[in-house]
């Protein structure tokens, strides 16, 4: 851990290049542009290379140790458990991106400054340029998930700018939304892998309790006991080894990042940017930033057999798939992405099935061929002012002479003829996929084989296809388009041929097993870093682990291979050149007339983007519209909230009625309330019962014996009035009053008819046994209301026999 | 004192403003920068006096406001309160800004009202009593209400009386449950007071926790805006001046998650662990259904309007989340939100300015007459859309994972786990952040990208100085607190891990508890405002509260006894017997005869009266004889 | 002698004819003379159980009662005539507005 | 209730002169009768001869005329011919107090109720002149009309029937004296002192009232 060079200058210088062209840009001349913009470049170059030297002072080859310069700049995010640090640091790997980085980034935008010469908005261009490498940089230096994640999404930010540069036009003409949407489109699919890519983050801080490189690999080292393999089942599916879960997660933000299977489709309408964007963000750079993130997580991927099966699956799928649409593609710099895309798959297929260094060669020799086809191709269109139908070109070589020996010399770089850079870096990930052993999948090596040679011959011939329609055979062109055909100046030329140059020769650095245990320099220089998952995996998951197969040792069976790669793309090669000699051929036109079927998928892009649009955006569309209109404004506002409202408006009315301004209305309501009261209030009581010798049970006839003194008592349960009650008695049924006894004689119904008393009890005897009615008269002095009661009465005679009572009990005559 | 001399002096400049002449419209203008101006510098020395690691109120002042009812105007700010009162008083002076040119009838009545809304703001951030609180949260919504109403535009009227009722029925039910807050503790502690800090200090039932917290929680959630409470923020923003929309966007939609951290939580800490799964799981459908709708909209406002649900929608999920991290990043997400949206706002509002419509067909291709507008518009976007290295990540990010970790025990402690699927919930929640990202670049291609198709977009000027002065501090404020959050989150962690731990006291002491009255906990660690034992008689309020000045004031309350209510004896009512009276026509007992006076004797007495002064002639019951 | 019951009758259905009187009529005139029957109503029901007692408090009360009902008619009458002067009517149905 | 809108024979016509008539025709017996009891002989006389209960039979009279005149005075559509209904329904009633002895009541009742307001009234019925056509539609709010109606009979028979079941309550013996303006002094400025002052100071406020509200409107005529 040495603190010795502070590695934030790096990507602040590029920063600061771009905000002093952002903001002051536009005022100044092209010359401080362009001077400012490519010297911070070259300045971040030369800064990596002293820290290459000291790497390379630090790498010890044979024991696979390594020195790591570490910056831990400041405290970013801290909040009680979350520490997060904004810290850089470089290793080996990172060494080798920060040279791809900044070297070719050097070479374009010395580039750029010609492609760009006669452009308005030079400044702005030049700032983005600048932001994109300060971002790539800071992807690539960080020393933690989240500094890399700021990168991750501070490129996926550039790449929305550039490829919405000329954000007024379709295509480099005519006015339109055209590139706009591709920058939005560009950003969007990012955005969806970023998602995965952060939710991966959370579930490896969950586990981890930090998102340091350092940490993490330290939890991988754990092994089983480990945090990274507890099991884990997101979402209810079934249990997973979290380390898998995260390392999905990532996996799918790299191919939202990489432009892998599921989220290629922004890549070839990214090429709506200027042709400079194009080859450094999307063929050298950016787009790699996937495979550096698998490969800087090696010892988090070797820990899941089973989604390296899947990574290195997706990768051959989308090589195979993406070669076979380039066949068909007209557009120049279309043919060019989907090679792009195709490359990318196999950098995924190696590192795949744990050939990381081999993964990263590939990513370092298609950073040069590739970026050395986007310029020659920017060079054709800039000569031929934004012509890039292929079909109509021709016959360039003769105008374009440089450009079309750089060219012709990456068409055979990429098609993977030896001695170039192309053939060994393809071939070895070829060799390391059939070769190594993935117990998860064991059916993966040979498959992913297949699909790899059939990727290559598609390569080599698209390729060759592009290189003799554009520059061979007789030019296409009207005779005053050619007239304006002018050779690129030094500018665009010098980067060319450098280029070429690197992808002539480097393919050095990278030798087979077959020359020799150490030959393979890249292999050694990335094995610190690389090869710690493979070490950790051995630990945490014995003998379940990814291998390279004993077939690794046989060099007659890696020289077999070779070969076969060799004839396939000799043969691409040759078909190609001699279909395309001449320009666009009938044999071909009657050949995709047969297979009008399979032409027609391959020419539109399996119709992929059309899909999506039918899945993804028009579902999204209308669901919002539906949720806007139904949800918020009816159901919400209009029910609930205006309801409520109109419910209260409408009460407020019903009452208004009422109020008619007219005295004798409100008189009628005042006597009808009063009526009412009165009615109420002044009810005569109308509870009356009698109640004897203090026996609950109403209704039942009373038991009673001769000569006994029967108390009746007729109080009301509840009289808390006192009301002005009078009663009257009749006990013996026969009509006549009984109680009160009348004080003096007084004859006449009248008298009887008059005497009421106030005492509500009255007692009698009963002379004769039998049964008696009660009757009771109350009379409401107050309400003038009367009221009667009845109570019926056995009298028994004690001493008579007992007489077996069956019913015989005869009403009224009692039994002496 | 440093907050009450933050409170006066937009109340002083309001008088000021309103007591000019009402022709000179640029003087009351300027008369508005000064004051909002001052009140931000003065603010500032808030930050230089924080102490850092004291987790406790600082700067705090009591004195007893209405001494029968026990109601202190008691103020304090806290790590928590910190920051958005600095919010305020920073958009103070950018919207009075943004208005030079674009309100230019009624000015003076505007400032006055603009410089009460802003005292009202950093009044209820401030307020440390219940009954102060809710007095400036009603205050708050008449400059509102006259801001929209009177300078709005459209439905004006139907949008700020929408405004006003749904707040004003969500702070009524908040009311009810402050008034029954403040009975059942003085009748507990026989101590009557609003004051919070006294009140945080003793446990609910749970029954009770859980119905208090609801009132609490349906004010609070109406004035997020949560996602079925919602439908006023949209009409509210359209309708609203540029300086209305940023005000409210910026300050007044934290009250509501200000308001849940401060009141509601501490003080239900049960209620808060009940209602948390739904909460949450209202916050993140806000937050897809904010997305979502946002994207549909025609209208720039409301679809500005539309993000906020969404990302209002974050800060609930990340205070519901309930552990360090997720509460400090609600509280930043806070902050991001206000300065992105408040940016927002002014860029449309600039706009409207130029163009008088936000309709987004109008607009196009304004980036090749507008570079500069663009330019800022677009990291105000970007700071909305969450991008890493400016503002709105830093807080999502924090969100995100404390609602991630939030089963790896609650305030990092072994609290039951409130919110199932807590990882759910985030990962949708993230979904939320590519969502985000949709709506604002289709806003911004809306706005920016493209040919310019109107005829009337060909020949719109380019930001004024005076524009690039508005969005300055946002800008910078949008990088600083991206690249170095580091001053303002140090300043949150003390406050936020005292809020966490007393969280844990009390629920463990509210588990269970099932008696209606509070209980108090002597265990809180608020030495400040140590209640009277239980044991002591009922002593007065001994919050010895100190004045800035350390001079320790302590505000004597009257003791209210509670009367001793008597049970009625029943007495049974004892029967008289009616003296019976003879019936008949028998005519009563004649009277004794009065011996009759002859005339002579009639003038003597007279005579004799009238030297008396008494008035000559006998009246009398019965009249004589 | 005459009994009480007969004066308090007739006292009733004097009573309810002046009510009669003030919610049919649509003439504020004949509103305000049947309220005077009410009154007289009310007077004669005082004085019979004044006098069924003995004493003169009810003839004293309804004295007041007839101060007042003067009281009262002239007010009415003065309202009557402020409206009759604005609106030139005095049906009760079309004063039933504050403002015309 | 179509009583009112019908033409009704000649004395509707000529409203004025049948009312006066009828008046007349009350004054003259009512002079007479209440000259006959105000002499302390012939109410002593009354007392002790209970075979021609007086009393009563005035009551029986100036009762019918009472009912009658009431009744008129609601029906009749002039208001002239209503308010002089009503004078005579006042002396009708001014009986009725003569035979429960209240005689200064009865005087009052003529000299203030008869004397004063009804001039008042017959001032504004003049002043405001002929209304008659105003009683237009008896069957406007039909519907409220009906309710009150029914409401005022079901009251009335509640309350009719209770009072006539009303056990004939003994009214108390009262000495000659009772009713008459020295024991109405009596108790007026003893017992009733404070309502008495009261009542003044209301018949105060009601004159300025009065004067008050017909003042604003002599105004308006200068303006109009």
């Amino acid at each position: 851990m040495k603190e010795s060079f502070p590695l934030i200058w790096i990507p602040l210088l590029p920063l600061l290049g771009a905000a002093f062209n952002l903001l002051l840009g536009r005022k100044l001349s092209r010359r401080w542009v362009h001077t400012v913009a490519v010297g911070t470049v070259f300045g971040s170059l030369v800064m990596t290379l002293f820290v290459l030297r000291q790497l390379y002072a630090g790498w010890d080859s044979h024991h696979h140790t390594m020195v790591t310069l570490h910056h831990a700049v400041f405290d970013w995010i801290n909040a009680g458990a979350v520490q997060i640090k904004f810290g850089l640091m470089a290793d080996t790997l990172t060494g080798v991106m920060l040279f791809i980085v900044t070297f070719v980034g050097a070479l374009i935008h010395l580039y750029s400054t010609g492609y760009m010469d006669h452009e308005r908005d030079y400044a702005r261009f030049f700032g983005y340029l600048n932001l994109f490498m300060g971002a790539m940089l800071l992807l690539v230096l960080g020393d933690n998930l989240v500094v890399l994640f700021l990168g991750w999404e501070g490129v996926g930010l550039c790449s929305y700018l550039l490829i919405g540069f000329w954000y007024d036009k379709s295509g480099t003409q005519k006015l339109g939304l055209e590139n706009a949407n591709a920058g939005r489109k560009a950003f969007i699919v990012n955005r969806i892998g970023d998602l995965a890519f952060i939710i991966g983050m959370f579930i490896l801080f969950a586990a981890v309790g930090s998102l340091d490189f350092a940490d993490l690999s330290a939890a991988a080292a754990q092994g089983p006991q480990g945090p990274l393999m507890s099991s884990y089942a997101p979402f209810g599916f079934g249990p997973f080894s979290l380390a898998g879960v995260a390392a999905l997660f990532l996996f799918i933000g790299a191919t939202g990042k990489s432009a892998q299977i599921p989220l290629y489709v922004w890549l070839p309408d990214a090429m709506a940017g200027p042709t400079p964007v194009s080859a450094l963000i999307h063929a050298a750079t950016m787009v790699t930033a996937g495979v550096y993130m698998v490969a800087r997580m090696n010892f988090l991927y070797m820990l899941t057999p089973s989604v390296m099966a899947v990574v290195a699956l997706v990768g051959a799928l989308t090589a195979f798939v993406a070669a076979t649409i380039g066949l068909a593609q007209n557009d120049i710099k279309k043919v060019l992405a989907y090679s792009t895309v195709s490359q990318l798959g196999y950098m995924f297929m190696g590192v795949g099935v744990g050939a990381y260094a081999a993964g990263i060669f590939h990513v370092f020799t298609h950073a040069f061929f590739k970026a050395c086809l986007f310029l020659g191709a920017g060079a054709v269109i800039h000569a031929l002012h934004h012509e890039q139908d292929i079909r109509r070109m021709g016959g360039l070589k003769s105008s374009l002479s440089v450009t079309r020996l750089t060219f012709l010399v990456a068409t055979i770089a990429i098609a993977g003829i030896p001695p170039l850079s192309g053939f060994f870096s393809k071939d070895e990930i070829l060799w390391k996929a059939i070769s190594t052993a993935n117990p998860a999948a064991p059916w993966l090596g040979p498959v992913i084989y297949v699909l790899g040679m059939a990727g290559a011959i598609c390569t080599a011939f698209y390729m060759f296809r592009l290189y003799t329609l554009t520059f061979e055979g007789k030019c296409r062109l009207s005779a005053e388009e050619q007239a304006k055909i002018h050779p690129p100046d030094w500018r665009m030329a010098t980067p060319l041929v450098v280029l070429a140059f690197g992808a002539l020769v480097l393919g050095v650095l990278g030798l087979p097993g077959l020359f020799g245990e150490h030959a393979n320099f890249f292999h050694n220089w990335l094995a610190p870093t690389v090869d710690q998952g493979a070490k950790f995996a051995a630990l945490a998951i014995p003998g379940a682990h990814v291998t390279p197969a004993i077939l690794s040792k046989s060099h007659g069976a890696e020289g077999g291979l070779m070969a076969l790669s060799f004839a396939i793309a000799l043969l691409g090669s040759v078909i190609a050149w001699r279909v395309y000699n001449k320009g666009p051929s009938v044999w071909a036109r009657n050949l995709t007339d047969r297979f009008r079927g399979p032409y027609n998928a391959i020419y539109n892009k399996y119709f992929v983007d059309e899909f999506y649009f039918l899945v993804v955006i028009w579902p999204f569309k209308k669901i919002a519209w539906l949720l806007w209109k139904v949800v918020d404004a009816l159901i919400i506002d209009l029910l609930c909230v205006r309801g409520s409202a109109r419910i209260v408006d409408l009460m407020g009315r019903l009452v208004r009625q009422f109020q008619t301004g007219s005295v004798q209305h409100y008189l009628a309501g005042l006597l009808v309330g009063v009526g009412v009261i009165l009615y109420v209030v002044a009810q005569p009581p109308d509870d009356f019962r009698i109640r004897a010798n203090s026996i609950k049970a109403a209704g039942a006839p009373l038991k009673v014996l001769v000569g006994e003194r029967v108390f009746f008592d007729a109080r009301r349960p509840v009289d808390k009035a006192m009301r002005a009650l009078e009663y009257k008695w009749d006990f013996d049924g026969d009509g006549k009053v009984d109680e009160p006894q009348a004080p003096t004689q007084q004859k006449g119904q009248k008298e009887q008819a008059q005497r009421w008393s106030k005492r509500q009890m009255a007692n009698f005897i009963y002379k004769k046994p039998g049964r008696y009615r009660v009757v009771m008269d109350v009379r409401d002095t107050r309400w003038h209301t009367q009221a009667r009661e009845t109570q019926v009465i056995d009298v028994i005679d004690p001493n008579a026999p007992k007489v077996p009572v069956s019913g015989s009990s005869t009403h009224g005559k009692g039994v002496h | 004192m440093l907050l009450i001399a933050i409170l006066a002096i937009p109340l002083v400049g309001a008088i000021a403003v309103a007591l000019m002449p009402r022709k000179d419209e640029q003087g009351a203008r300027h008369m508005g920068m000064v004051f909002t101006l001052l009140t931000f510098f003065v603010s500032l020395a808030l930050i230089a006096g924080f102490k850092i690691s004291d987790p406790g109120m600082q700067f705090e002042f009591s004195v007893p406001w209405v001494r029968s009812l026990g109601i202190n105007f008691h103020v304090g700010i806290d790590g928590i309160s910190l920051w958005l009162v600095l919010l305020a008083t920073l958009l103070g002076p950018i919207v009075m800004l943004s208005t030079y040119k674009a309100i230019d009838t009624r000015v003076k009545e505007f400032v006055a009202s603009l410089l009460i809304l802003e005292m009202a703001m950093i009044g209820a951030l401030v307020s440390l009593d219940l009954f102060v609180f809710y007095v400036f949260w009603e205050i708050m919504l008449v400059p509102m209400y006259l801001m929209i109403g009177v300078w709005g535009h459209g439905a004006k009227i139907y949008a700020a009386l929408k405004f006003v009722l749904y707040t004003l029925v969500g702070s009524l039910v908040m009311l009810v449950a402050i008034i029954y807050v403040y009975v059942s503790h003085g009748a507990a502690t026989g101590f009557y007071t609003f004051d919070y800090m006294v009140l945080t200090q003793s446990v609910w039932g749970e029954q009770a926790q859980i119905f208090l917290f609801l009132a609490f929680a349906i004010a609070f959630a109406i004035k997020v805006p949560m996602f079925p409470l919602h439908t006023w923020l949209p009409d509210a923003h359209t309708q609203a001046p540029t300086a209305g929309s940023v005000i409210l966007a910026g300050v007044l939609l934290k009250m509501g998650t200000y308001g849940f951290i401060r009141f509601a939580i501490p003080l239900f800490p049960y209620g808060a662990a009940v209602w948390a799964p739904y909460i949450s799981g209202l916050a993140v459908i806000g937050i897809i259904y904010g997305a979502l709708v946002a994207y549909a909209q025609k209208d720039a406002k409301k679809l500005v309007a539309y993000s906020s649900v969404s990302h209002l929608g974050f800060v609930m999920l990340g205070l519901m989340a309930m552990n360090e991290a997720g509460v400090t990043g609600s509280l930043y997400q806070m902050l991001n939100h206000g300065i992105s949206t408040g940016g927002l706002f002014l860029a449309i509002g600039m706009l409207y300015e130029r163009r008088h419509t936000h309709e987004l067909d109008q607009f196009g291709g304004l980036w090749r007459r507008m570079p500069v507008f663009a330019g800022m518009f677009m990291i105000i976007m970007l700071s909305s859309a969450g991008l890493p290295g400016l503002n709105g990540f830093v807080g999502e990010f924090l969100i995100l994972v404390g609602a991630f970790t939030h089963h790896q025990g609650v305030a990092g402690t072994d609290l039951p786990i409130f919110i199932w699927h807590s990882r759910l919930m985030a990962g949708i929640a993230a979904i939320g952040v590519v969502l985000g990202a949709v709506y604002l670049l289709h806003l911004y291609q809306k706005l920016m990208f493209g040919p310019i198709t109107q005829p009337k977009n060909a020949d719109l000027d380019d930001a004024s100085w005076r524009e690039i002065l508005t969005f300055a501090p946002l800008i910078v404020l949008i990088f600083a607190m991206g690249i170095y959050p580091k001053p303002f989150l140090e300043r949150m962690e003390p406050a936020v891990k005292l809020f966490l731990k007393e969280y844990k006291v009390k629920y463990k002491a509210s588990e269970g508890y099932t008696g209606q009255q509070p209980k108090q906990l002597a265990s809180l660690s608020r030495s400040k405002y140590a209640l009277p034992a239980l044991s002591a008689p009922r002593a007065g309020i001994v919050a010895k509260t100190t004045m800035a000045g350390g001079k320790a004031v302590s505000p004597k309350v009257p003791k209210i006894v509670r009367p001793k209510i008597v049970p009625p004896k029943v007495v049974r009512p004892k029967i008289v017997r009616p003296k019976v009276r003879p019936r008949g026509g028998a005519a009563p007992a004649p009277r004794t005869p009065r011996k009759r006076i002859s005339p002579e004797d009639m003038r003597r007495i007279r005579r004799q009266m009238q030297q008396r002064g008494r008035p000559p002639g006998r009246g009398g019951r019965g009249g004589a004889g | 002698m005459v009994p009480t019951g007969y004066v308090l009758v007739l006292a009733a259905v004097l009573f309810l004819l002046g009510l009669v009187g003030v919610v049919l009529r649509r003439n504020v005139i004949i509103v305000m003379m049947s309220v005077e029957l009410m009154l007289n109503g009310v007077n004669m029901t005082l004085i019979g159980f004044a006098r069924a007692r003995g004493e003169m408090f009810g003839q004293a009360f309804s004295f007041m009662i007839i101060a007042l009902a003067a009281a009262e008619a002239a007010v009415g009458l003065a309202i009557l005539v402020a409206i009759f002067r604005t609106r030139r009517t005095v049906n009760v149905d079309e004063i039933s507005l504050m403002r015309h | 209730m179509d009583l009112l809108s019908q033409k009704t024979p000649l004395s509707q016509r000529r409203p004025f002169i049948s009312s006066l008539m009828a008046t007349i025709a009350l004054l003259v017996p009512w002079l007479a009768t209440s000259v006959a009891w105000a002499t302390p002989q012939a109410a002593a006389a009354a007392k002790t001869a209970p075979a021609f209960n007086g009393a009563l039979w005035t009551f029986y009279i100036f009762g019918a005329l009472t009912i009658a005149g009431a009744l008129l005075t609601i029906t009749r559509r002039n208001p002239v011919t209503a308010a002089l209904w009503l004078v005579f329904t006042l002396f009708a009633t001014a009986g009725v107090y003569l035979s429960l002895h209240a005689t200064f009541m009865a005087a009052i009742q003529v000299l203030v109720y008869a004397g004063a307001i009804m001039v008042l009234f017959m001032f504004v019925v003049m002043m405001v002149g002929n209304t008659e056509r105003q009683e237009f539609g008896i069957m406007r709010g039909l519907f409220s009309k009906v309710v009150a109606l029914g409401a005022i009979a079901l009251l009335g028979w509640r309350l009719i029937s209770l009072l006539m079941r009303q056990a004939p309550a003994k009214a108390a013996m009262v000495s000659d004296g009772y009713g008459s303006v020295h024991s109405m002094g009596g108790v007026l400025f003893r017992e009733y002192l404070f309502p008495f002052e009261a009542i003044s100071v209301l018949l105060l406020v009601a004159i300025v009232g009065a004067v008050v509200i017909s003042r604003r409107s002599t105004e308006e005529k200068e303006e109009v």
